[in-house]
């Protein structure tokens, strides 16, 4: 308990590393001020009655002598113009974050059970890392591509819906370097709270150095292929082997006719449910052989061996999406 | 009748009508009764039911959270105790806690009349109660629900391998029978008023309770059709909230808030009502302003369907609407603190004793007031966007549902006891009880709120190791607030049978419901009562 | 809904009078309810057709627009007879009460077997939402939802109908064994505003339906 | 219950008067009106319910508490259908 509870005295907070979270906070800090204010009065007042006017207290009790519509309307005219003043406030600071500058380097985030697969302008792809530069203005494209995710970074004040089947930005400038939570903080099923990552600010010029450094993706399912191995996946899936196993390639995308008579498209989904409950979905002609992995292979082994699976030749899904509309839900 | 009300009434010549306790022993007589007070009991029964099972998940959430790690249950089954957690809080135990159950058993008392407007409706509704709980039992047994209570497209329509289906079949009953609770209290409240009961003169329980009734009728039926909709979509395979086949998920949170932010008034408009009585009561003076606390019960009732939208503020709804949703929400909360300022008022000058009532009252104002200002934070569109969907989200409305909601179910309880079954509870374990409940309480909650500002996101069943003591305290809280909860039970239950005898008036009130026997008797008044004051009439005036 | 039986113990009225009035309320409360349940609907319907205007011209076309009005004009007409029921229930002619009932009835299940029949000349279609939607027009997918609003909005509108139907064969039944008459007039009033309710929902039914053009 | 009531002859006219509007709507339907054709014929529902309304369920002959609740599912449909489309209609602009 000791390293959370000096964490919690010591640096206490998200962190303050985007342009917007400074005025977040001067309003927070603000209205809890004045509730402090107000709840303070207010209970000290409820004590000093509770005391003074007790049932058996001596304490005089003449009729009062100020006009009750009087001090009714004193504090709703009060209140309804403090709570004006909060409501102008906080839609002004709004307005400015939900305003995204002209020029800024645009990122893609999709939101996917359950990982952030976010691509760079120049075609870098990274999975649940996002990294940004130093004091430039970022604009993320967010959708998803099953459920409604939302991506939150604590530290930036930054949260935003991924809605599937739309396209939605969000902007920040981070001010800070350092590497800071993304946490997906709209419920999206089993490992909803494994759908985290970190935001990693680095200067500028690191930055352009890290962009340039290549596709994050050949080492993705570099990795996978080792996992592939190590997990002994192999030992059954790649050809020949000793066991009567599905295939692989030309897997991702394609239609998979099940045992019961269903049909199926071998989408992430699929994949990560074939690999965790094999028995759910078992492939037509084959005996249910595979033992579940559930609990044994971990979140981000499993994203590399779904990407290297994806990696290899095989079809692309079709696009998600309804078809052309006359009037489209508007971004 | 210039001052009735220290007075108890003069007894009734002839032999004492039976009490409703009295009036039948079977079991029988108890199912099938038509008799307000019973079927307020039923669902006394039916709600406490409810409630175990619910804080029997939140328990096991607790202990869970007091590592990060995720060693205590699986996600799966962490998804499913939240999403069961929050079905049976909001639908089987807050939103019939205090109108069907304290409201059924005092509405007709208080106006003075035998019954409600249409008592075979009222047992109706307690039966389709209980098939709804069935249902929602049944889907707990088979293995759950995962999509939280929320039941957000299109991970509840689409996605969720659970038994989505049955649990919202049992929501979809169990909305039937509020809106047959809410009909009947609107017929009786204008139609079954004692002669002299006018509304200037209607005690403000039932102004809150009225208002409460029109939402129950007027926001239910949409949550019906919503989720007969997501039943639909799972049975057909249709679209209509699923954006792969041009729907759009965002029409389910705009139908399913439009009913879910009004039923937190459902939940804390009774509670605000209940606690205007007992205020009154024991501080023996007419509450500050009536007028305006019974006009803010009707204004937060019409204005509390008009802000749904801060639920969406970052959903990817319009920016304009969220600039709308945002002022309505604000306006929405000068209501509210119009009913503290007038409670704190009302104590100036009263003669205050602390029975439990009291005790759950004053908790009531404190802990309601907290929750109210971080209200007014989350209405507030920068700082919501930061902390929605964190623990501040969860901590702010355990405040105004816990805080505000059960404390007053557990004052109107204590307070009515002696109406309810004829005898006192036993007083100082009561007190221990209630001042547990409030330290429980607050050491659960308020850590919650620093957890949320920090950034930890609800739901989430591993957490960085940084929120680790906060979630610590927490669980801590949760036990002493448990065993809190526990302690009411028990000598509640003691007390039905073994209690001190009560008379007519215990707490030298106002109001009609005291002006008869206690327990009442089976058809409330002998004679039927007139009334020639207002409320409160205590001899203090202002 | 109606609350007619006077058991002496369980009636909190003191008089007839007052005891219509809290009839008449809680029916009218019961009908605001309705009209929120029905919202709704009303509500997904107004998104998608102004998200998708054209696709709900083509899916309105592809319903039978001669149906729709035939059925329209058979509701209103047993509007009339449940509204000449309550006129004869009043005056206590129990003879008049039982034909305009009757006629009710029979216009009633008139109405769920063309629009039944409706059903199943889409269902032969493939125009039934879900796996076996069969369409090919553009749009298709839109053209679904709103054939899937069609089929959850009239459909409801049906389960409405069916209720309402045993609802009259209750009240025949009552009139048969002669405990309806001019003071004990409340179950065919409310009966008769639960009909009509329902039939003021199929009169926007129709040409939010079938007169998409 | 309370004088005056409703009388066949109402009845009788009332029906007639509905089955004109229903004409009248089935015929606009085949009508060039080009974007006045939703008004129209939304309009004409909305004059049979109000028919159907005031003379079949009577509200005519009833007291005003009745009438209040008659229109009160409107005005909360009213606000369900107002505020969502104030988010739909607003949703392509940008601050």
């Amino acid at each position: 308990m000791s390293p959370g509870l000096a964490f919690a005295f010591s640096d206490w907070g998200p962190g303050t590393a985007s342009s917007v979270a400074p005025r977040v906070d001067l309003i927070f800090w603000t209205i809890l001020g004045v509730s402090a204010v107000v709840v303070g009065g207010l209970a000290f007042a409820n004590l000093y009655f509770l005391i003074r006017y007790r049932r058996n207290s001596p304490a005089p009790r003449p009729p009062l002598r100020i006009k009750t519509a009087w001090l009714e309307s004193a504090w709703i005219t009060a209140t309804t113009v403090i709570f004006l003043g909060f409501f102008f406030w906080g839609a002004s600071v709004y307005l400015f974050a939900e305003r995204p500058p002209a020029g800024a380097l645009t990122i893609a985030v999709t939101g996917r059970q359950w990982m952030w697969d976010i691509r760079h302008e120049n075609g870098r792809r990274e999975f649940n890392e996002l990294h940004v530069p130093l004091g430039e203005d970022v604009r993320l494209v967010l959708t998803s591509e099953d459920v409604i995710h939302s991506f939150f970074v604590p530290a930036f004040r930054l949260k935003q819906d991924a809605v599937p089947g739309r396209r939605v930005s969000a902007w920040f400038r981070a001010t800070k370097s350092g590497t800071y939570h993304i946490f997906c903080a709209e419920y999206c099923g089993t490992a909803h709270s494994g759908m985290v990552g970190d935001v990693v600010v680095l200067p500028p010029a690191r930055y352009a150095e890290w962009l340039e450094r290549g596709n994050a993706m050949e080492d993705l399912t570099q990795r996978g292929r080792r996992l592939f191995l190590r997990y002994n996946c192999s030992g059954c899936h790649d050809q020949p082997a000793a066991v009567h196993a599905p295939v692989l390639t030309e897997l991702y995308g394609a239609m998979v006719p099940t045992s019961d008579g269903r049909m199926l498209r071998a989408d992430d989904a699929y994949l990560r449910d074939s690999i965790l409950w094999p028995q759910k979905d078992v492939v037509a002609g084959y005996e249910p052989l595979m033992p579940s992995f559930q609990n044994v292979i971990p979140e981000s082994d499993l994203l590399d061996l779904i990407a290297y699976l994806k990696s290899l030749p095989g079809r692309q899904p079709p696009p998600a999406g309804p078809g052309e509309s006359s009037r489209p839900l508007p971004p | 009748m210039s001052s009735p009300v220290l007075i108890p009434p003069a007894p009734v010549p002839g032999p004492r009508p039976p009490d409703y306790l009295a009036a039948g022993h079977t079991i029988g007589s108890w199912l099938l009764t038509l008799d307000h007070k019973r079927i307020g009991l039923l669902y006394l029964f039916a709600i406490t039911f409810f409630f175990a099972i619910a804080a029997f998940a939140a328990a096991l959430m607790r202990i869970e959270l007091l590592t990060p790690a995720g060693d205590l249950v699986t996600s799966e089954t962490y998804n499913r105790l939240f999403t069961l957690h929050g079905v049976t809080m909001v639908w089987f135990f807050l939103i019939p806690s205090i109108p069907a159950t304290l409201g059924n058993f005092v509405i007709p008392l208080m106006i003075g009349a035998r019954d409600v407007a249409f008592p075979r409706l009222n047992l109706a509704s307690w039966y389709i109660f209980m098939l709804g709980g069935l249902f929602t039992l049944y889907a707990i047994v088979m293995g759950g629900v995962d999509t939280g209570w929320t039941f957000y497209t299109p991970y509840s329509s689409t996605y969720s391998n659970s038994h989505v289906m049955a649990m919202a079949a049992g929501v979809f009953i169990a909305g039937f029978s509020s809106i047959a609770t809410g009909l009947n209290f609107i017929v009786t409240i204008h139609k079954l008023r004692a002669p002299g009961l006018t509304w200037g003169r209607l005690p403000l329980f039932l102004w809150s309770m009225y208002s409460t009734s029109i939402i129950l009728v007027l926001a239910t039926p949409v949550l019906a059709i919503t989720l007969l909709l997501i039943v639909l979509e799972r049975c057909f395979g249709v679209g209509i909230f699923d954006p792969k086949l041009g729907g759009d998920p965002l029409l389910f949170q705009h139908l399913f808030w439009f009913y879910s932010h009004p039923a937190v008034y459902i939940m804390i408009l009774p509670g605000m009502g209940v606690v205007s009585e007992i205020i009154a009561a024991f501080a023996r003076k007419p509450v500050f302003g009536y007028e305006v606390v019974a006009a803010s019960s009707m204004a937060i009732g019409v204005l509390g369907f008009l802000v749904w939208g801060h639920h969406m503020f970052v959903s990817s709804q319009s920016v304009y609407a969220g600039v709308v949703f945002s002022l309505l929400s604000f306006l929405v909360a000068v209501p509210s603190a119009i009913k503290v300022f007038s409670w704190t008022a009302t104590l100036h000058r009263g003669h205050i004793s602390l029975e439990t009532p009291m005790l759950y009252a004053l908790g009531f104002i404190g802990l309601f007031t907290v929750g109210g200002v971080t209200g007014v934070m989350l209405a507030t569109l920068a700082i919501d966007v930061h902390v929605t969907d964190t623990y501040f989200v969860v901590a702010h409305f355990h405040y105004i549902m816990v805080g505000g909601a059960v404390m007053a179910f557990m004052g109107g309880i204590h307070y009515w006891w002696p109406k309810i079954c004829g005898r006192m509870y036993p007083e100082w374990p009561a007190r221990i009880a209630a001042l547990t409940i409030f330290l429980g309480f607050n050491l659960t909650f308020f850590p919650q709120f620093v957890l949320g500002y920090m950034g930890m996101p609800r739901r989430y069943h591993v957490y960085p190791p940084e929120f680790q003591a906060l979630n610590v305290l927490s669980t801590a809280g949760a036990s002493i607030l448990g065993i809190g909860y526990l302690m009411p039970l028990v000598y509640l239950t003691w007390s039905f049978f073994r209690g001190r005898r009560a008379g007519p008036n215990p707490w030298g009130a106002t109001g009609l419901e005291w002006r008869t026997d206690s327990p009442a008797p089976e058809h409330n008044f002998a004679e039927t009562p007139i009334v020639t004051t207002g409320p409160y009439h205590y001899p203090v005036q202002p | 809904m109606s609350n007619t039986l006077t058991h002496p113990a369980a009636s909190p009225y003191s008089d007839r009078e007052q005891h219509a009035v809290a009839n008449h309320l809680g029916m009218w409360t019961f009908i605001a309810t309705e009209i929120l349940f029905f919202g709704g609907l009303f509500a997904s319907y107004s998104l998608y057709r102004w998200a998708y205007p054209a696709a709900f011209v083509t899916g309105s076309k592809h319903l039978e627009f001669w149906i729709g009005t035939l059925n329209t004009g058979v509701l209103l007409t047993s509007s009339l007879f449940m509204a000449l029921a309550d006129l004869a229930v009043r005056a206590g002619r129990r003879g008049a009460l039982r034909w305009s009932l009757l006629a009710t009835w029979l216009l009633g299940a008139l109405f769920l077997g063309l629009k039944f029949y409706e059903y199943h000349l889409a269902a032969k279609e493939g125009h039934v939402p879900g796996a076996h939607f069969r369409l090919e027009v553009p749009q298709a997918p839109q053209v679904e939802l709103f054939m899937f609003l069609y089929f959850a909005m009239t459909g409801l509108h049906a389960a409405h109908m069916i209720i309402g139907l045993g609802a009259i064969a209750w009240l025949l039944w009552l009139n048969h064994r002669r405990r309806l008459g001019a003071d004990h007039d409340a179950p065919v009033s409310m009966v008769a505003l639960y009909w009509h309710f329902v039939d003021c929902v199929w009169i926007f039914l129709y040409p939010l339906l079938y007169l998409v053009r | 219950m309370k004088a005056p009531h409703l009388t066949a002859r109402v009845c009788f006219a009332n029906y007639a008067a509905l089955m004109v509007l229903l004409a009248l709507t089935a015929l606009a339907a085949r009508a060039p009106l080009g974007a006045w054709k939703a008004p129209v014929s939304l309009g004409i529902a909305a004059a049979k319910m109000a028919l159907v309304f005031i003379f079949f369920m009577q509200l005519r002959y009833q007291r005003g508490l009745v009438r209040v609740f008659a229109l009160a599912g409107f005005f909360w449909l009213g606000i369900v259908l107002t505020l969502m489309f104030a988010d739909y209609l607003t949703r392509g602009w940008l601050p």
